[in-house]
This record gives C-alpha cells, structure tokens and sequence, in this order.
C-alpha cells in the first residue's frame, strides 16, 4: 500500500507489524494469497510456528518491546485446529493477555488474533490490510524509542557522575 | 403473548376490512395487541425517493416510540411490514443512515437504540402461536372451500425472514388450519398491478387480471391476501377488468376474515360485508 | 546496564552463515531487489557468504550451496526463496550434501509471503531484508538435529467405494498391498452405479463399472467392508489405527449368495417402501438389493420397515425361504480396528438438493426431476426399464433440461460443477433416443473442455437438441395461451435472441450441481485434514499436490476434493494409490524433528504441561516427580513448550531463543 | 594479618524487611560480623555518605543492596556503591525485579503525587503544596531528592553481579550466599543465588496436585476455607509457585497461603507473569470466549496478580501512557 493515511501519527508512519502464523491454517493461507497474487500491505512480518498453540505471550510482548506497532496471530478455526485444540489453548492465554495489554496501557487493536483456515488466502489480505490501516491510525507505538525516552532520567546522573574525576583509579575489576 | 400494533394509513382506511378481522382473530387467540401511540406514516408512498433519510427518520420515530415498550411490533399492511424493516435494517447496517436518523429523532426529544423486531401477522400465528393453537381455536372449518394464497411481492422481498422467496407456504398452511383448501397457485408472489393501475392502467389491469383469472381458472372461489394495497387492487378494479377482459366476481379477502370465520367468529365483525365483489360465495352455508 | 531480559543464552559457537536469495526468474526478482538483499545480508554478524542466484532450488543452486558450505567451512545455511511448504526438503538436501546437518538450515519466504503478494518494490526489498535478517539472528540458535525413521504399516485403508475408490483399491492391491475398503452404503459403484450411460463415448457405465466392482469382491488383496463407516482415527503416517462401525444387514454377509428368493418369500407381497437406489422413483421390500450388479452380491434388510424388526412379531418367510439361513434378525453393529499406513479418501460429493431452488417447482410440480432421476429412469435396470415415462404415465413430447442448478449461482453455490453441461447433452441425447420428445437445454455458458467433449456437443446439435442461452427464471404450470395449458412453463430470457421466452414443456429436468457431503466437515475433521470454503477436501496444494493433504499419509481422490467426471477420478484415485505406494514402499517414515523435550534438572513436576498434549506424548513420571515427553508420539505443536512455567520444555526448532531472535530480527533498524 | 573483607549493606526503595532478614541470620550474624569489616550499614551502623567516598573505588569487597530504584539519592548511592565494590549483589525482591514499589508504574509519576499529596483521604493542604527538590531558605539552599518517572529494578540502573531473591531472601540462602562469597567460590556473573528450578519442586502440597486442572473459576484466599493439604491452584487460588523459583522452601504454601512469586523467574523465563499465564490458562475449562471471560474476572487485578514482586522486569516495563 503506498498511500499513508496521516491518522494520529507523523507523517508516512508505516507500522511495524509481527505475525506469528501456525503452519497449517494461517501460514497456508498466507501462501495461498501468494499463489493467488492477492495485493495486500507490506507491514507485516510473518514467524511460522507449527500451531498457535506455540505462541507464548512473553512472544507478544517481546515483539512489542522490540519495536512492533501491532502484533498479529493467526491460528486454525475453532474445531479445525491440526493438533486438535491447541487454538482454544490460544484463545484463552490470549484473552487474558490482551486484559494484561490493555492495562499495561497496550490499546486494542494493537494486538489481534484471527482465525484464518487455509483456504482464506483473502482473509489474509483483508485482516492484514485492515489491521494496518487501523494500526495507522493509532500511531506509532515504537517501546524501544519509549525505553530510551523513560532512562533519559537516569542516564544524566550518570554522565554527571562519569564527569567528575575519579577519587582514585583503580577499579578492582 | 402481547404485541405492539402498527396500523398504518392502510387499515385505517381502506384496508378496514383487514384491522377489524386481525383484531378480532388475535383477541379470540388470546393474543393483546396495543397500538402504538402517536404513530404515524410508516414512511412508505413516494417518500422514499424522494428524500432517504426523510423516510427513513420516519420510520424511525415509530420505531423509537415503540422501543420504548419493549415488545414486538406486529406490521399486518405490507408496505408497513417492508419499510419498517428496512428502515430497521439500515439503521443497523449504516452507520452514516444512524447517525442522521438518530440525530434527528433526538429533536424530536426521541432515541433509537435499534432493538425492535417488526413482526407480519403471519410470522406471529405461525411462529408464536402455532398452528396447534389455532386448530385448537377452529370451531366452523371451511370445509370443502377452495381459495387462491396470493402474498403479493412485499412480505417476502427483499427480506425473507420467516418464510421462502419464491414459494412462500404460511399462508397456506393458516388458510389449511381453517379447515379449507388452497389451489396450486404459481402466481403467489407475483405483482398485482399496484401502483400501475394509477399510472400506466392498461399494464396494471392486465396484471391483476391474469392473477384473478388464473386463480378462478384453479377453482378458488376466493383469493386471500396478506396486502391491503393488493387486496384494494384486485378487488376495487374487477368492474373496469370485466369491460376490458371478461367478468370474474372474485372476492378478494383478508387470511384473516377466513381465519376469523372458520374460528366462528360473527361475519360482520370481519369486515366481510365491505369487500367491492361480494364475498357471498365464502360465507355460503353459514 | 544489565539487559532487561535476564539471562540470555548465547548462540551456539562462532557461526559461519552462509545466505543465499532466490530470483525465482522474476517471480521473486521482479519485485524484490534481490541483490540488495544479498548486500545487506553480507553485512551481518557471522554471515560469511552471501549471493543471489536465478534458480537456487535448480541443481547448480544446490550444488552451489553444497560447494560453499565445503570451501567456505560454512556451519549454518539461509535460502530466501519460495514457501518452506515447497522447498524446505530441497535445500535440507543442499545443506546434506555439503555435509552440514540439514537442520542448521532456515529457510525466508519471500516469494510467496513477500513478491507475489505486494507491488511497491521498496516496500517488498525492505521486507525481504528483514525476514532475511530474522533468519540469520534464527540460524545462529540451531542445533544439529536427526529425523527419527518409523517403520509403515504396508496396509492401507481406502474410504468410499465409488469409482475413485473402486480404482485406488484395486491399484494397491495389485500393486502387492493389502487394502481395506470401506463403503457407507451396502453396495460399492457409488454414482457411477445410478448413471446409465457416460459421456462422451455413451459407453453403458455399468458395463464398465461392474466388471472393476466384481474385481474388488474377488481381489485377494482386498477386504471389502460396505455398510460400514470409519468412526474414529488415531496415530500418525505409516501407522494409523482406524476404529470402523458396521452396521447391521441383518443377513451374513458370507452365508448370502444373493440368490433373492428371500425377496420374494417376504410377507409383503409387493414392494411399497421407497427404493433410495431408485432415487424415489422406484418401491422395494423391507428385505432387498439395489440392484442386480450389487457388490457385495448379498441382500439386506431395512430394520424401518421390516415387521420383525419392528415388531419382532413377523412370521420370517425370508428366513425360511433361505436354505443357507443367512437371515440373522440378532445381528448388531460392530466395531472393528484397522492398523494402516495410508489412507485413501474417496468419499465422493451429494447432488444439490433441488428443492433448495423452489422457483423451479421441483417437489411441487410432478414434471420435474433431478437429473439423477432421469439416469435412473432412462437405465434399462431402473424403475421403468428405462422407459421415459412422466409420474402420471403419460410420455413426454418435450422435454426441458436446465443448467447450472445449484452450480454458478451466489444465492447457491458459486462453482461451476464442471460435469452437468456434459451430463445434460448425454441425457438430453438420451431421452431424444428413448422418448422421440423435443429436447431443450437451458444453459448460462455451454462448457466441453475434455477429450471429445466439444466433439459430442457438435454431435448434440445435429441431433436436433434446442439450445437456448439463458438462466430459467422460473418453471411454472401456469398458462399464458391455450397452447401452454397443461404444460410446465419455462420462462427464460434468451439472451442470443435478446427477448424474454416461455417454452411450454411436458417434463423438465433440473441438472443439479456436485456439492460437498453434508457431513464433509465431521469426516475431514475426523481424518485430520482441511476443507476449503466451500466444503470440498482441501489438497496439499491446488497444483503439485493434488492427492496429498495437510497430513502425511492421508490422500484423497476424486469429488471429494472437488466436482470431477470419471476420467479425472479414475486419474486422481490413481494417482492417489501411487502417492501412498511411494510411502509405503519406502519402509519408513521420517518424522519431523520438531518434537518437544523436558529438560528433567529443570523441571519441578508442576504437571502443568502433561493435560495440554492431545496425543498422550506427555506423561508424569511418579518415580522422578518429573514430567517426561514420548517423541514418537509428540506431533510438534509446541504447546507445552509455551506453556511451561518455569520454561524447562524446549520445542526443537522453535526453541524460545530462536523465536526471540526472529522477532528481533524482523524489527531490528 | 590482612583487613578482613569490607562489606557493604544498603537499601533503596525498601520496607526493611530485607534488614530484618540480614537480622534473622540470629547468631550466624555474629560469625558474619567476626569474618567482615561492615563498613556501611544505615539501619544499625553510624557511616556518612562522606566515610564511603572517601574510600577507594574497588575497596570494599561486597555491597549488599536491597530495594527498588525510585529517586536520584538511591541512584547516586547504587552508582557510588558500584564504584566502591567488587561484588555488588542485588539483595530481595524489590532489587531484583521491582518488587512492591514497582507497582506504582501502572501510574504516572504526577497522578501519584497528586493523590498523595492533594486527593488522598485524609490529606489536609488546602495550599496544593508539593515537596520541592530545592528550596531557598534564608539565603540557604535545601535539596531533596529527585523522584524518578519509574521505578527500576537495580540491574537497570547499575551492572549486578548476584541476585538474592526474596522478599526478603530468607536466611538460609543469604547465609549460603555469604559462605560462598567469603569462601571465594562464585558461580557465574549474573546469576540469582537460589535453586533454578519451580518452587513446585520443595512445595509440601506437590503430590496432590492432579495433572488436569480444568479451572472453571478462580478464587481469592478469603473467599475460601482453604485445605491445608491440596495443592492450592487446584483450589483456585492464583499460586504463582509453578512459575517462581525455587529456593524458600514453600513458605507461603506451608503457611497455606499462595506463593505470590517473590523470588522471581527461572533463569530460562524472560516475563515471569506472561509466563504463568501462558501455564495456567491454557488449561481453564471453558472454550468459548464469552465463558472463558467469566473466568477470567475471577482475577479482578492482573497486573498486581501476576507482576506483585515483579512489575520493573516486565517486558513492557510500565504501563505506556
């Protein structure tokens, strides 16, 4: 997509998104939507893992802390799972961790989870495409930038003490 | 079992006929109808193409004085039945058509929250009732009586939600219930010539004609319908149809006059005697 | 300053990558700049070589790799090219062949998940570079890996006993395998056992279908289960366990010589029960056979309507009647295990449900039928020998037959089922033979795309058949002109002529779309396998694995999968049997190694893990207090490994740490 | 005769309950006294800011520092210490990951303020007077210490060598910690002086926990007479102990009470609270999303449920706002 629409963000913001797809339903949709040469937003960044089963919330907030803007996860539909429930151990982990976002002050939407069966090669593209023009619109999330930001504090302390000389210059280590 | 009653221009006027027999049909079931208060045009007539939105706040101030209480909305005329619920839908479906509508309702001191259901007759006797209900209620069948279901083009399209698109059946299931019999009649949806007959007449008559006459072809001795506007139709023009085409003399009736009367209830207080072709012909032996 | 993230394990060693980007011709190249991703890859940490190539999956590609890996000591490998689900095997080859364990290997997807999918080059480049960089950061964390070999069952299971698994049963079987062949009804021939004739040859389908049928009664290598149904199944490739139900006969089916005499010694003297083999049209006995060529050759008894079923109070003539005394009223279902290697699935389609489209009248009007009625009526075998008689005896002057009914219609279903145009000329050449009537097709589009298909549709036209193109908006018997009365009327718009048309018929047929079976999904999800959107079995892929599914060793074939004709499921079902003789052939299976493992010094034995796994791979060790993971039986979700508390499971191949680092590296600036 | 090895005690955002623990070593206290020269101890000990810079960086041997990192003072002391010692070892919970202090970055630095010091019940300061970090009084120059944005674990603010988990550490592992240091026999840098194993492995209630939880409800202790036997997870309580290391034999549960977490993560978890979700309700027993939410409100506070000692270790660190 090469039309940015400036929602609440500076302007051209692309957001960073990270996908993690099971390999049967998601991923094969993915490929599906190849095949089929269906047009869909760049933002995302797919990781196969075999089920949604694998994904562990510390994965999520990893891709947050590492820069993501959204984060998507795509599993089987209920029923359809290939290891024949690990989606509904997705979907409950997952609700419980989109409360935990939510008061961590992670707003909706920036984290989504769908279920797209192999077959939905459109799904694909429409999930990503609407969850990017939605993540656009919320702006950039961008924690690293954030972590920077919040340790400005104590960097100067830091580089006040670090100017002084040292009493004596020796250090044991 | 109670129900909010929308009336609309039609049953008030010249579908008079249809009010007094569903009145009188839903009290003997037992079945409380309130009308609406202050309700007004349902927003059908020419409106709608002429200002959307218009029509649809129209619509809406029914819709939003009858949330208020709660229950379903009973829509026996067709157009009513039809505009109500797309009013309904779109004020769902769009979310531009609610702001506006809703918007505009609030002028009026009234909300819309969208949770009304907007019921035909037929859906609620069948649904709600149930044909068990009404057997029970049936004390002078119609035996040996033959009509022609006619459900005209409204109740079922573009929605339809309680009964088939193309072959609709719960008219004739009722019209069984009653103890009488229903011709195949192919032409149950097909238009009657409606607003056609105020404007381009030729056409209009034509249409109303080939249904009148196909079902007295069939045996009927009565078409029943669900539609004011249709039952005016076929009925109100049968003397121009006879210059034109030849004489049929077919009642056109409301299921519900068939219903009353196979239930005992007294003709009169079904409207019968108001019909433009005498209805004779059904009440024969009672 | 100490990293947020605790202890952080170190990658294994000091790597030595190698990277290598894929043109794919243009596919990839097109859109993606693939030597600048080559460039920037040769920037990273611990890559040693890095190049772009036309064709890395061609055998200079891979013979390339193997070279680099030799020459440059490379000790982890990264293809950026097409799906894994493609090329992953190819290029864990490469790495082999160079002597690198085919496991420090990562495969990027940037053709499907990246060049086929968007158009702004940059964009696109800049994705390919960061899951380039995913997979670099990945590799790094990748350990030597073994797949463990299971032995494979050499039997096989094929489920439906139509043509495509009348033809896959026998394929195997003559191919040396022991087959069991499980069929839902009481006689295998499935569709192809109603049709009369098939097209384009009008060759009699019985005469060749009854001949393979009697091969698979008779075949040494197969067992034939009819009336029976898979309830259940178990395992993994090469070794299923399949749970089968078989319903009672209430006859022993190896007692019955099929000699009918039961049939006639019934107290009911005539039949009066609807023949669903008949499609309706005909009546049978509550004891009967479909029809003379049944396989197997042995009577069954309807418990519905038979009297001593019901009632248990019949004076049992049948059973008298039979010298062999096969007619067991005791009988009930079993159950009965299979241990298998592959599965073949065949369990065909369901023909639309005309009355699901009421504007033309079917069940209402007696002058319209399905098509699979006309195939009945026009058989020699059928109800009326085949005579084209009307319901109320009268014969047909003309005939009507539509397309496209439950086919290429959004109210309905949207696919064109490929085999009625083709049908409807057979039948409308059929019933012009056998009736002399006027013969009309409605039809959206005239479709004949097969070996002498468009030949026969020349030869339809010079028989004389009407063609009018345009959907039939209703059937109806009413009558516009004295010309109409007594007849189903067609309206259409014929939309070569360019008007609206009523064509007053005596009898109409509805040529009815091929759909999934209504209990397509309950089956699918019991073998494990997908379906797509509209309900047919998904294959492994729409072009180079049309026979596999999603699970190794189960197969499909025929219209199951999607609407075909007979040559292309007799094609398909052997091309099923060839997939699963390769398996079995083979010996072995080679399971992926991405099970996962408890580290036993970590674990505490919270059990937190053991109720997540489906298979039972996860038990709790009483002795040790500690949670053990079986790998034969381990299928590699990773569920437990992200479940773990205290993460002491590790998933091969999705170790946290490698999930970490791809996350790091596809965001990496 | 060589100077017995300086040790140094300090505590930053602390209740003193981990000085209460260094306490409870009861007599080992005195053969640590007798090995060690203290050199700085503010809760039991007279020593000036003064006395330990005018050490020589590197001079002193360990410096023990209990409490989360919340104003410039803890950090310019935390820096000092780090400079002066050899060994820093981060001592507790609120050091190590936050701890209870570290609940406070689910709020702005200003909304605390202003409900302490304006909209806290009780509060009488009609003027909105705020505590300033420098004030001029007659001419003189009075300074406070600056209160930080959030609050900091102290290896986000300085480099750590050990960690003693718990809250507090209790005197069995300070003593094993202390015997190793003295000994010289330390393990890797960077590692938590505890078992890095789940608490479950030392827990009493182990065996009776059955292996197929299916949790349809979760409970808080006082909704419940709690049986003193039965694994407490499987009575619906929020037990963290599967997710926590091990190293405090089962305190809590063995005072049948709920582990709450204090001793932090295994050394292979990143996001202790992430990670007990991911464990506990993957197994809950509804499978819709509607009933899988009305179990969910059975935990009306995540955030203080799962991160109660370790919040500043969160990946996300704070709440984002």
């Amino acid at each position: 997509m090469s039309k940015p629409m400036e929602q609440g963000a500076g302007a051209g913001f692309e957001p960073r998104i990270v996908a993690f797809f099971c390999n049967w339903c998601t991923y094969t949709a993915a490929d599906l939507a190849g095949v089929s040469r269906l047009k869909y937003a760049p933002n995302v960044r797919v990781i196969r893992v075999m089920c949604s089963g694998r994904v562990d919330p510390q994965f999520v907030m990893e891709a947050f802390a590492k820069g993501a803007d959204g984060v998507l996860l795509g599993g089987c539909h209920p029923g359809d799972c290939h290891y024949a429930e690990g989606n509904y151990k997705t979907l409950r982990r997952m609700r419980m961790l989109e409360r935990m976002l939510k008061d961590m002050g992670i707003a909706d939407g920036r984290f989504r989870l769908e279920w797209i069966s192999g077959a939905e090669g459109d799904k694909v593209k429409s999930v990503v495409n609407d969850m990017v023009a939605k993540v656009r619109a919320l702006g950039p999330l961008d924690l690293p930038g954030k972590f920077a930001e919040w340790d400005k504090e104590i960097e100067e302390l830091e580089h006040q003490i670090s100017a002084q000389p040292a009493k004596e210059a020796v250090h044991a280590r | 079992m109670k129900y909010l009653y929308f009336p609309g221009c039609s049953l008030k006027g010249t579908g008079k006929a249809y009010e007094e027999s569903l009145l009188a049909v839903f009290r003997a079931l037992g079945v409380e109808l309130k009308e609406i208060e202050d309700w007004n045009c349902c927003g059908a007539t020419a409106y709608m193409s002429v200002d959307e939105t218009k029509s649809y706040a129209l619509a809406g101030r029914n819709l939003a004085i009858a949330e208020r209480e709660g229950l379903d909305v009973i829509a026996p005329c067709s157009a009513c039945y039809l505009v109500l619920n797309k009013t309904q839908k779109n004020l769902q479906d769009h979310a531009d058509i609610r702001r506006k509508v809703v918007a505009a309702l609030k002028t009026a001191g009234l909300d819309y929250k969208g949770t009304v259901r907007v019921r035909h007759p037929l859906d609620v006797l069948i649904n709600d009732v149930g044909l068990d209900a009404i057997a029970q209620r049936i004390q002078a069948p119609l035996k040996g009586h033959k009509f022609a279901p006619y459900y005209g083009c409204q109740i079922v399209r573009p929605y339809a939600t309680f009964d088939d698109q193309d072959d609709p059946v719960t008219m004739d299931r009722i019209i069984k219930a009653a103890g009488a019999d229903c011709v195949t009649y192919p032409l149950k949806t097909r238009c009657c010539g409606g607003s056609l007959t105020g404007t381009v007449p030729e056409a209009g008559l034509r249409l109303a004609y080939i249904l009148l006459k196909e079902a007295k072809k069939r045996g009927a001795e009565a078409v029943v319908t669900v539609c004011p506007l249709c039952q005016f139709n076929l009925d109100g023009y049968q003397d121009q149809i006879a210059r034109k085409y030849e004489a049929l003399d077919l009642p056109v009736v409301y299921f519900t006059q068939i219903l009353g009367l196979a239930m005992g209830l007294p003709a009169a207080g079904l409207g019968m005697q108001r019909g433009i072709v005498s209805a004779d012909a059904v009440l024969a032996g009672r | 300053m100490a990293d947020n993230n605790g202890n952080k394990p170190q990658p294994i060693g000091l790597p030595r990558i190698g990277f290598y980007v894929c043109h794919c011709g243009s596919n990839i190249a097109g859109t993606i700049d693939v030597a600048e991703v080559a460039q920037f890859v040769a920037g990273l940490p611990g890559v040693v070589v890095s190049r772009d190539y036309k064709y890395m999956c061609s055998d200079p590609g891979q013979e390339m790799i193997a070279q680099d890996i030799k020459e440059h000591k490379l000790d982890r490998l990264v293809v950026a090219a097409c799906s894994p689900n493609l090329h992953e095997e190819t290029f864990r080859k490469a790495a082999a062949k160079g002597g690198l364990n085919s496991f420090l290997f990562q495969m990027v997807n940037i053709r499907e998940h990246a060049s086929w999918v968007h158009e702004d080059k940059k964009a696109a480049t800049a994705k390919a570079k960061g899951l380039a960089r995913a997979a670099v950061y990945r590799v790094r964390f990748h350990k030597p890996l073994e797949k463990q070999q299971v032995p494979v069952d050499p039997n096989v299971l094929v489920v439906g006993g139509g043509i495509a698994g009348i033809h896959a049963a026998l394929t195997l079987a003559n191919a040396g395998k022991k087959v069991t062949l499980v069929e839902r009804e009481a006689t295998i021939g499935g569709h192809m056992a109603l049709f009369d004739k098939t097209f384009p040859t009008l060759d009699c389908a019985a005469c060749i279908l009854t001949p393979k049928m009697s091969a698979v009664k008779s075949h040494p290598n197969i067992t034939l289960w009819t009336y029976s149904e898979v309830a259940k199944v178990d395992g993994y490739v090469g070794n299923y366990k399949v749970t089968v139900k078989r319903k009672p006969r209430y006859v022993k089916e190896d007692l019955c010589v099929g000699c009918m005499e039961c049939i006639d010694a019934c107290v009911f003297k005539e039949p009066k029960f609807t023949d669903q083999f008949n499609q309706g049209l005909g009546k049978r006995k509550p004891v009967y056979i479909d029809f003379p060529q049944a396989t197997p050759k042995v009577v069954l008894i309807d418990p519905q309507s038979c009297i001593q079923l019901k009632t248990g109070k019949c004076k049992k003539s049948c059973a008298e009647a039979c010298d062999r005394d096969a007619i067991d009223f005791t009988q009930k279902e079993e159950t009965r295990e299979l241990q298998v290697g592959a599965i073949v699935l065949a369990t065909g389609f369901q023909a639309f449900d005309a009355k699901k489209e009421p504007r033309y009248g079917y069940g209402r009007y007696p002058g319209v039928y399905t098509a699979l009625e006309i195939e009945r009526l026009v058989n020699a075998s059928g109800p009326t020998s085949g005579e084209v008689v009307l319901r109320d005896g009268r014969h047909p002057k003309s005939v009507g037959i539509i397309h496209c009914v439950g086919s290429r219609d959004a109210k309905t279903n949207k696919w064109c089922s490929r085999v009625c145009c083709m049908y409807s000329l057979k039948l409308a050449h059929l019933i012009q033979e056998h009736s002399g009537a006027e013969v009309y097709n409605f039809y959206i589009d005239m479709r004949a795309p097969g070996k002498a298909y468009e030949e026969f549709y020349d030869k339809l036209l010079s028989e004389g058949v009407h063609f009018i193109r345009g959907r039939v908006s209703e059937v109806t018997d009413w009558a516009m002109t004295p010309e109409e009365e007594g007849k189903l009327v067609l309206r259409v718009e014929d939309t070569l002529a360019g008007f609206v048309r009523r064509i007053p018929v005596d009898m109409v047929v509805l040529a009815t779309g091929l759909e999934p079976k209504a209990d397509a999904q309950e089956v699918r999800r019991r073998f494990n396998i997908g379906c797509g959107n509209e309900g047919f079995f998904q294959e492994r892929h729409p072009k180079l694995a049309p026979v596999n599914t999603f699970t190794d060793g189960i197969f499909i074939a025929g219209a199951c999968q999607a609407p075909r004709d007979i040559p292309d499921t007799v094609a398909q079902a052997g091309a099923a049997a060839a997939e699963a003789l390769v398996l079995i052939d083979a010996g072995h299976v080679e399971l992926e190694p991405n099970t996962s493992h408890v580290v036993e010094e970590e674990c505490c034995g919270c059990k937190s893990c053991v109720p997540l796994c489906p298979y039972g791979a996860i038990t709790f060790d009483e002795a040790k207090k500690k949670a053990s993971i079986n790998e034969v039986l381990c299928k590699g979700c990773g569920v437990c490994a992200a479940a773990c508390p205290s993460g002491s499971i590790r998933q091969n191949l999705f170790e946290d740490e490698e999930i970490f680092s791809e996350i790091e590296g596809v965001l990496a600036k | 005769m060589p100077d017995k090895p300086k040790v140094a005690f300090y505590w930053c955002a602390s209740c003193g309950g981990c000085e209460e623990a260094v306490v409870d070593l009861a007599e080992d206290i005195l053969k640590v006294v007798e090995a060690v020269d203290i050199v700085l101890w503010p809760v039991a000990m007279d020593f000036k800011k003064t006395d330990v810079e005018a050490r020589p960086d590197g001079s002193i041997a360990v410096a023990f520092i209990n409490g989360a990192v919340r104003t410039s003072e803890q950090e310019e002391w935390a820096r000092m210490l780090r400079r002066k010692a050899q060994v820093v070892v981060s001592f507790g919970a609120c050091a190590n990951l936050g701890g209870i202090p570290a609940l406070a970055n689910q709020f702005k630095k200003e909304d605390i303020l202003k409900f302490v010091y304006e909209d806290c019940p009780g509060v009488d300061n009609p003027s909105r007077t705020r505590p300033q970090t420098s004030t001029v009084d007659e001419g003189r120059t009075v300074t406070l210490p600056e209160i930080r944005n959030m609050v900091r674990s102290l290896d986000q603010v300085i480099d750590v060598d050990y960690y003693l988990p718990g809250c507090p550490p209790t005197p069995k592992i300070i003593m094993a910690a202390v015997q190793a240091i003295l000994a010289g026999k330390l393990p890797a840098k960077g590692t938590v002086l505890s078992p890095d194993i789940a608490l479950c492995e030392e827990c009493k209630r182990k065996d009776s926990k059955p292996a197929d939880l299916s949790l349809t409800e979760f409970k808080r202790p006082h909704q419940i007479q709690i049986d003193p036997e039965k694994c407490l997870l499987a009575q619906g309580l929020v037990c963290m102990g599967p997710a926590t290391r091990s190293g405090c034999e089962a305190l809590c549960p063995s005072g049948n009470m709920p582990c709450t977490g204090c001793f932090g993560p295994s050394s292979r978890v990143k996001d202790q609270g992430a990670k007990f979700v991911s464990s506990v309700f993957s197994n809950i027993a509804p499978k819709e999303a509607a009933d899988i939410d009305k179990v969910l409100d059975g935990i009306p506070d995540p955030i203080g449920t799962f991160y109660r000692y370790g919040l500043s270790k969160c990946i996300l660190r704070r709440k984002i706002n």
